[in-house]
């Protein structure tokens, strides 16, 4: 059986040690907070400055100025602190966030991420921070589906849309599998999901996958 | 004395010229200067470049000023919203330019105006079509792109505090790209839910010298803004 | 548990190596990161390249690790002090490299290792000895030198306050060095006065967030150095 | 009758309107702080980080933790902040400050300032942050003896040491004058300190001197 959405961030927060400073992208990337025992400390970083964030707010303890990069509203954890944009990039430019999860269009087998334009001619396509992460975080994880709706691989040989960068992508967790995007050889099969088979995912997917 | 304090936001605008560079902090809805922003709608400037991160909601704020044909181009690296119809509709038009920056280049670009740097090298980009034109160099085997200093005419930011020096407290998540657009800008434009006495604010709470700040105005957006900050 | 305290000197510098390029933060005898100098002595690391503000003073701190042989290698801005007889002599004889490089310059080109950038343009120094052997360019009409990022492997920084997280809270003028040297390294090791609950320090005064910070020390400075800030 | 060093920092001091954010050198520099009237708001940056020095603490109310680029003991005014080094020379290297006074070996009439080395092969100059200042201020003032101990002259047509910055002086307050200077045109003459003629100030200087 496929993971779920809810299961594949689960299936990432398993794989986030404690102490880790982790950025979290919009969308199934937010997910993964949501899996990560209250038991094990994980800084989440914000592109918005925030450093430190905690669970989504009680009802009616919401505090309008607190929100994430989504524009969500948050909680802060103790010991969170507030930088301003300057300084949230540079920290994350600088490579002193652990991990990034972003989602994907496309992951290619060297690496380079695409999930920002689906073609050169957008109208008006939005990069927002996914360029900075992608070129500045420790790791970057990318969680997504295996194939589009329509069935076809993001999991390539080369990137067909525009890049978000260049041989940045560490991982990457789909609803059938976890592989390792490995320098030199390309993706490498970690874990099936439940009842998943081998055959199954390279059928799916638009590149060699190795095993060790 | 020195007080930057003006009475009215019509004051705090005047003196906004026809093809300024405005810088417009603000991430999301926390720390827009929303009350400035439709000063200067009403102010009247046009052929404007405006620099932020999101390109308009709605019809209000600088969606409306952009639905006014006041803006020549926008600046920013999120031009999609969750109602950006107005921004969409010029640009299909071809009645708005638009320059997309990565969101951490567009604060660091900005940083650069501040802080006499004319251009610096990152890697952000880096063989992405972002990078088009721009010049590229290798440090250490890795690429990087040359981006230029972002340097604003005017600057339209919100704080929770500040003295008659300008001085600027920020709250929560209201930081985000004000004190940046704050260094960047010639005339820096300061909204803000309360005025304080000199010296109340702590020296190590103040993220926004006054230095950088030249007039500051008193607004009220009422209701939970302006509830008393727990920490 | 997160927890960057750590119980002895010893232990804050275990694993420095022969060789490292060694921030040092604090500015004058405010925010200077003493007993973890001692420290070094102590732990015996050697060739090592150190990287602060002035050259060292008397015959204690930096100068005594200069006089013990311990350092290859001094950038600095101002290798004069009151009593700079430790490098001066080694100085003259040979016996230290030293890189001078103007006080903004230096801090920057610590701040661009620690935000991603390789390099950056400033009009600091163009046209003068220090600029020799650089590539300079023309921005506006202007003459501009490229500096490069400087990077260290070790930073050793004072403050005031510190959780376990590692969040720093300076006091004064204690910041000066300190958060863009805490910044630029890949162990950044703090000595504070005082350890704070998690939670006890205001998020707006945390000048340097945890995620900066390897290790933290608490240290007794004594005396005067310990009253509690009037502000 | 020339200035004292004390009057020539209070003819400094009278030439800065309230409002201003004001650098001041190690030296004579710093005596112009003492010299403008409480009642004239300036705000005194200093290169550690500090925005808004007060004055001199008195004694038995020192904190050690407050000290100036001079590594003196300050007071803070009212409405003063901190920022660290970087923020510090961002903030002078990008053009907020109004005005710095530093000291001068040699002013040119170009502009040109030399006040950190007096050779080549000095050892170990120290340049602290003097072309920092030079480069970024909006105004540049050099306060200083219009000449050496042993009456050569400091003003001069081409700077003789190593540079501090290039065309970077607009003003020049010595024991006999206050000059100009004038882009295009050199020194020109201000004011004359009382009982100096121009025709003694001349003879001192290695420049011609303009006169209104």
């Amino acid at each position: 059986m496929p993971f779920t959405r809810d299961q594949m961030a689960a299936r990432l927060a398993d794989d986030v040690p404690e102490g880790w400073c982790v950025n979290l992208g919009i969308g199934i990337p937010t997910m993964v907070a949501n899996h990560v025992p209250p038991t094990r400390e994980v800084i989440f970083q914000s592109e918005n400055g925030v450093i430190g964030m905690g669970p989504a707010p009680a009802k009616g303890e919401e505090d309008p100025w607190l929100i994430n990069a989504g524009k969500q509203l948050i909680t802060m954890a103790k010991g969170a602190s507030f930088v301003g944009h300057a300084d949230s990039f540079a920290m994350i430019r600088g490579g002193h966030i652990d991990l990034c999860v972003l989602g994907g269009f496309e992951v290619a087998e060297n690496g380079d991420l695409a999930n920002w334009a689906t073609s050169e001619n957008d109208t008006a396509p939005a990069v927002g921070g996914a360029m900075d992460l992608a070129a500045g975080a420790k790791r970057l994880w990318v969680i997504m589906e295996h194939t589009t709706k329509d069935g076809r691989p993001k999991i390539v040989e080369r990137c067909g849309y525009p890049l978000t960068g260049l041989a940045c992508v560490n991982r990457v967790y789909t609803n059938l599998a976890v592989l390792d995007v490995m320098e030199g050889r390309g993706f490498v099969v970690r874990s099936l999901a439940p009842g998943v088979t081998l055959e199954e995912v390279q059928a799916k997917t638009g590149a060699t996958l190795h095993t060790n | 004395m020195i007080n930057k304090i003006v009475q009215s936001v019509a004051e705090a605008l005047a003196g906004v010229k026809d093809g300024a560079t405005v810088l417009i902090g603000g991430f999301g809805s926390v720390g827009q200067p929303d009350v400035l922003i439709e000063g200067l709608i009403e102010q009247g400037a046009s052929n404007l470049v405006a620099v932020l991160n999101n390109a308009g909601n709605g019809r209000v704020g600088v969606a409306r000023l952009m639905e006014l044909g006041r803006v020549r181009k926008i600046i920013c690296s999120f031009p999609r919203s969750s109602d950006p119809v107005v921004f969409e509709t010029l640009y299909r038009e071809g009645r708005i330019e638009l320059e997309i920056v990565p969101q951490g280049t567009l604060a660091e670009r900005i940083r650069a105006a501040g802080a006499g740097i004319p251009a610096f090298f990152t890697a952000t980009a880096a063989g992405t079509l972002l990078a088009r034109g721009k010049e590229t160099r290798e440090f250490n085997g890795k690429p990087y792109v040359m981006e230029q200093a972002l340097k604003g005419d005017v600057a339209l930011v919100e704080a929770w505090e500040a003295d008659r020096w300008g001085n600027l407290v920020y709250r929560g998540s209201g930081a985000n790209f004000n004190p940046v657009m704050a260094m960047g800008a010639d005339l820096t434009i300061a909204q803000v839910q309360h005025i304080r006495e000199l010296g109340e604010l702590h020296p190590h709470m103040i993220m926004t010298p006054g230095v950088y700040v030249n007039r500051v105005v008193q607004v009220d957006r009422g209701g939970d803004w302006l509830k008393p900050e727990k920490a």
